[in-house]
């Protein structure tokens, strides 16, 4: 085996850590690190791991309320669905991997956040991605689309949990950086929830799952480097490959041993695998652990010990033991033919120690490697370009000769075309709960234990957010909460994931910390906590970063599941209502986009006041099952909103016949994508009573006209066969992929 | 003319099906079975070009789309029929 | 009566199909294990969908060396009724029980819809319950559903009425339109000689709750025990 | 001892992805490329057997496991390292 290059300055720049990060580790230590301790403080030092760029700004957010069992800080976050039962989800990114390697990128991001919510003990019921891609026609996105959406399906399916939803968006902006945020709900029993901790002197540390390898050693760089090269071209990184098969049973296993009392506690090996997980758990028990690296299952030969504590071989698990329940635990794994072995112990010196060959090659206080890890408060500066990308002057903009023209490019449009090429991949259906599959606003899926449902939806416009990140960011945590409230699911709670640039950079910080305010006060006013999220950086090509992109993924509750509602219409003679305002708001827009390409102004002003008051007037009227159908206006407008009111429904489309009052230009009253309004259909017996709601809380609602016919008639404006457009809606996507 | 192009997960590479094949060998009792790696065989018939023209055309080929550099090794030959 | 799911390691749809004969057609059943041999005395058996042994190889190819599918294949030659969905269905054709094979989807992908079949037969033991020519509306999904088997075969499938379930349009026709993997003759199940034994791509357990999309898929569940 | 084992779609077995394939070195600009067919190729570790044995035993699990008569052909050879 190759000797262990000298540790210096040199080498601990190559692996990412800055001169007074190094000189802190030799502070610390007392003594400059082995090259072992030099891998381990890389990568919890890392941003990925220690959040250093973005811990301060984190505190901002608001992440405890009533029904919060578990805010942020454990493997995902923990809702009360009452009844004994509870949500456990969070949502994660995979971009760098996705890019390099789309299908196993995309594959190893699910299975990594299946692992984060089954090791608190629950069983994933649901999964959703947030996608974001170059420009259609950009040479690589083509392939990208199809690696990813493959992979997610390969392995979602595969492992058997439901991908229930999602969103795809394509923008030049990612067209060096493209954003994989995979998303996944379990149900836990409240009082039978599972932390990573490590406790209790002398409990054996248990390694369990696939053996390890060399996949995505973070050393890569090094691996090649002078001190090496006399290695071969196999021993070098190799890229993490997910095996669905073996999470399949991993799942299956790790519930089954939560059934019996056996565990003090139990983590997933993610990022920095062994590292990361056993320091974690050793910092949350507040207690030491020693590993002795010659026991971990290896894959190949001439593993070093350097490339086990950093190797990121998926599948794996670290359970720490209630001594003497060894035998207990290998007898669950080995049913079903997985391997567990023990590796270690729980010790009370609170170091983190890994031996090999019998010596001591790691020696650190955990602490230093988690709390006393550095934290930055990095400069943040409004870009100078902003104010003049703000601008928008309409009178520039003649008005479209032809609406129709105009609506059937819109609902081709990437963005808004049909996602169906997508999901119709996923197998949204196993595990028998999806009661509203991808299609609608917000996926929903019922509890067998009760008659309660979940809604969840993921969101961001990331043009808004790149014109206005504050602003942008807000639109997205209600916009995800809309989609919950018109489908009938309280929102209860969110989980973030911030895609940015590099935070070295003033602009990007200045973009995350709007980003974070737009959030927190968002949530503030509709009263949701942030429970669980991820932060990924360094989104950036060539000094170029990607659009702000602060992924929301929102959970809701029905307390009966079968007053959910879909967005299509459903009877000929419903009364169409428009519920909210109209404002001439074009700014950021997709019709600017698509039909002006112009990608300027500022995004549509956001009354939270209102926004909450229409949330919950649409709650109630779905707990009184007044709406046949409820859609909220976003990309497009209210034509857009009217169209696939129209053209959604899996079977078949069905026409409406609308009049649109207001002096405002025709455009923006058509496609402008003012906030806090929601399309909706009535039966005629039902509407005085939904009339009287809406009356006495105030809420500004306009009669549209009805549903029926076979076309889409926009009075003065526009009419189109609704089945034409459903098709063309329907083929766009994969007629632009190919 | 027709080239036969082998494709194999690399070394490192973790490949579970040759994992999950192996053990199944083993469950239907053949010892002797050690290690198993699956990847691809696939024929692709050419025309028109000399011997040393297929040899870089498909070298081309595979390196463009038939493997996956990132996670595959390649070999071909090119036989005439 | 009482009904036996086999659980392969990589069965998905196996807790599925337990909820639908027992929390929703008041059925008694039991999870079999794939290392057992014991069937528990059961009167009818399942075999899930889902991705056993992860599908490595070939659908169903690993799982259909597990030990209990010796008991199941002696079950099924004892005239048993056995019941393959999707992944079940591959394993059956992979142990002989059922004649075929089934292959990577003509497009390639994995395919999750709600797809319309017409009841081709109704000697078997899971559609006594249907009326000939009925269509049903079950969901597909999968990526290796494409029937295959060579002319022979088929020629004695037909001859032999073992043709069980066809894809169709919404009017009933088996076009090639209504054709989601580019199976053999728009078939989506077939039977074995005596009816006892039905494969099919489509998942019926997935299909008997109206708030989920349908209950069309109880009925080969009923046409066993009713 | 090493089995490299080769497994083809049968020519009656239509072979949706060596379509796929031909198709997409076609819209590479491969005019010379013909009719592409895709297999397996799996690599087998044997210990302990004589030549011989191992080509009864390698034909048998092919027989049984790698291949399925009735959409594949399978050829294999036993080479030392
Ligand atoms: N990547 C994806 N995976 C699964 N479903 C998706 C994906 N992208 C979009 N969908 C589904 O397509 C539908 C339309 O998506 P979208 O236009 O983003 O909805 P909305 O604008 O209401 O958030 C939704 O039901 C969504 O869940
Ligand atoms: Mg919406």
């Amino acid at each position: 085996m190759a000797p262990s290059p000298p540790v210096d300055l040199q080498l601990a720049h190559d692996h990412g850590l800055s001169t007074d990060e190094y000189n802190q580790i030799v502070q610390t230590l007392g003594r400059s690190p082995t090259f072992e301790e030099l891998g381990v403080f890389s990568v919890m030092w890392s941003e990925h791991c220690s959040y250093k760029s973005s811990r301060h700004f984190l505190r901002r957010l608001p992440t405890t309320g009533p029904a919060i069992l578990q805010g942020p800080g454990e493997n995902a976050g923990i809702v009360d669905l009452g009844e004994g039962l509870a949500a456990v989800f969070k949502i994660e990114s995979h971009n760098h991997p996705s890019f390099i390697e789309p299908y196993h990128g995309a594959a190893t991001g699910v299975g990594g956040i299946l692992r984060d919510i089954f090791t608190m003990g629950a069983r994933p019921v649901a999964s959703l991605n947030s996608l974001r891609f170059g420009a259609i026609d950009h040479p690589r996105t083509s392939q990208l689309v199809k690696g990813v959406v493959a992979g997610i399906g390969g392995y979602g399916n595969s492992v058997g949990v439901p991908t229930v939803g999602g969103e795809v968006y394509f923008d030049s902006g990612y067209n060096g950086n493209i954003l994989v945020n995979a998303f996944t709900l379990g149900i836990a029993r409240a009082d039978r929830i599972f932390r990573a901790r490590a406790a209790g002197v002398g409990n054996p540390v248990i390694y369990v799952g696939s053996r390890t390898g060399r996949d995505g050693i973070h050393g890569a760089s090094l691996l090649a480097s002078r001190e090496f090269d006399e290695r071969s071209e196999e021993l070098r990184p190799a890229v993490q490959v997910g095996d669905p098969f073996t999470e399949n049973v991993l799942i299956e296993a790790c519930l089954e041993l939560m059934q019996h009392d056996l565990i003090v506690g139990i983590q997933d090996m993610g990022a920095a695998g062994l590292t990361s997980s056993s320091v974690e758990m050793a910092d949350r028990g507040e207690a030491g652990i020693v590993l002795t690296l010659d026991d971990v299952p290896t894959r190949e030969e001439e593993i070093t010990p350097y490339e086990l504590l950093l190797s990121e071989s998926q599948e794996r698990m670290l359970i720490v033991a209630k001594d003497g329940c060894e035998e207990a635990v290998k007898a669950v794994f080995d049913k079903w033919g997985l391997q567990a072995v023990v590796i270690g112990e729980v010790t009370d010196d609170g170091l983190f120690r890994t031996i090999w060959h019998g010596e001591e090659v790691v020696r650190i206080p955990v602490p230093a490697l988690t709390s006393e890890a550095p934290v930055y408060e990095r400069r943040a500066e409004q870009p100078s370009d902003l104010v003049q990308r703000q601008q928008l002057d309409l009178t520039a903009f003649p008005l479209p000769t032809d609406y129709a023209e105009v609506l059937s490019t819109l609902v081709t449009t990437p963005n808004i075309a049909s996602k169906e090429w997508v999901y119709r991949q996923y197998d949204s259906l196993v595990g028998g709960n999806t009661v509203v599959q991808p299609g609608s606003d917000a996926a929903i899926i019922r509890l067998k234990e009760s008659n309660k449902g979940i809604g969840i939806s993921v969101d961001c416009n990331s043009r808004y957010c790149a014109l206005d990140p504050y602003r942008g960011a807000a639109i997205a945590v209600v916009e995800s909460a809309r989609n919950l409230a018109v489908s009938g699911a309280k929102p209860v709670a969110l989980s973030d994931c911030l895609n940015f640039g590099n935070p070295e950079k003033p602009e990007v910080m200045w973009q995350f910390t709007q980003a974070i305010d737009g959030i927190r006060d968002a949530c503030e006013a509709l009263e949701l906590a942030v429970v669980s999220g991820n932060v990924s950086f360094y989104n950036e090509t060539d000094g170029r970063a990607i659009p702000p992109t602060p992924t929301i993924a929102m959970v809701g509750i029905l307390e009966d599941v079968t007053q959910h509602v879909t967005q299509w219409f459903k009877h000929t003679g419903d009364i169409i209502v428009l519920l909210g305002e109209t404002h001439e708001e074009l700014g950021a827009s997709e019709y600017l986009a698509v039909i002006h390409e112009q990608e300027c102004g500022v995004p549509p002003m956001l009354d939270l006041e209102r926004e909450k008051q229409l949330q919950q007037i649409c709650l109630q009227a779905c707990r009184e099952r007044l709406f046949s159908s409820a859609h909220d206006v976003a990309e497009g407008g209210l034509a857009v909103a009217l169209a696939e009111s129209c053209i959604t429904n899996p079977h078949s489309a069905l026409g409406a016949r609308v009049s649109l009052q207001g002096d405002l230009r025709p455009d923006a009253l058509l496609f402008g994508e003012s906030q806090s309004r929601v399309v909706v259909s009535v039966q005629p017996d039902r509407w005085p009573q939904l009339q009287e709601l809406l009356q006495s809380d105030g809420l500004p609602h306009t009669v549209l006209g009805e549903v029926g016919g076979t076309e889409l008639e926009i009075l003065g404006h526009l009419k189109i066969s609704a089945a034409s457009l459903r098709n063309q809606w329907r083929a766009a996507l994969g007629r632009q992929l190919t | 003319m027709l080239a036969k192009v082998y494709v194999t997960p690399k070394k490192a590479i973790l490949d579970p099906q040759g994992k999950a094949i192996a053990l199944s060998l083993h469950a239907l009792a053949y010892a002797e079975v050690g290690e198993v790696r699956m990847g691809k065989y696939l024929e692709v018939q050419l025309t028109g070009l000399s011997h040393q023209q297929a040899e870089q055309r498909v070298e081309e080929m595979c390196q463009r789309l038939l493997a996956n550099s990132v996670t595959e090794d390649f070999r071909f030959e090119i036989v005439e029929e | 009566m009482k009904w036996g799911i086999v659980t392969f390691p990589g069965s998905n749809d196996d807790r599925d199909a337990w909820y639908c004969l027992e929390a929703v057609l008041g059925q008694e059943a039991v999870l079999l294990w794939h290392k057992d041999q014991d069937l528990q005395g059961v009167e009818a058996i399942v075999l899930p969908g889902g991705f056993s042994y992860g599908d490595y190889l070939r659908a169903g190819a690993l799982a259909r060396f597990s030990p209990i599918m010796h008991s199941v294949v002696d079950f099924a030659n004892a005239g048993g009724p056995v019941l393959g969905v999707c992944n079940g269905f591959q394993i059956l054709c992979e142990s002989g029980l059922l004649p075929g094979a089934l292959v990577r989807n003509r497009s390639l992908s994995f395919i999750c819809e709600w797809v319309s079949i017409r009841v081709e037969t109704t000697r078997t033991r899971f559609t006594s319950a249907c009326s000939a020519g009925e269509c049903l509306s079950i969901p597909i999904k999968h990526g290796e559903g494409c029937y295959v088997a060579d002319t022979d075969t088929v020629q004695s499938l037909t001859d032999n009425d073992q043709i069980v379930f066809r894809y169709v349009n919404e009017t009933g026709a088996a076009e090639r339109a209504a054709n989601p993997n580019g199976a053999l003759h728009n078939i989506a199940g077939v039977t074995n000689p005596n009816g006892n034994v039905v494969g099919l791509m489509p998942h019926p357990e997935h299909a008997v709750e109206a708030l989920l999309g349908g209950e069309d898929g109880r009925k080969l569940f009923t046409s066993v025990f009713i």
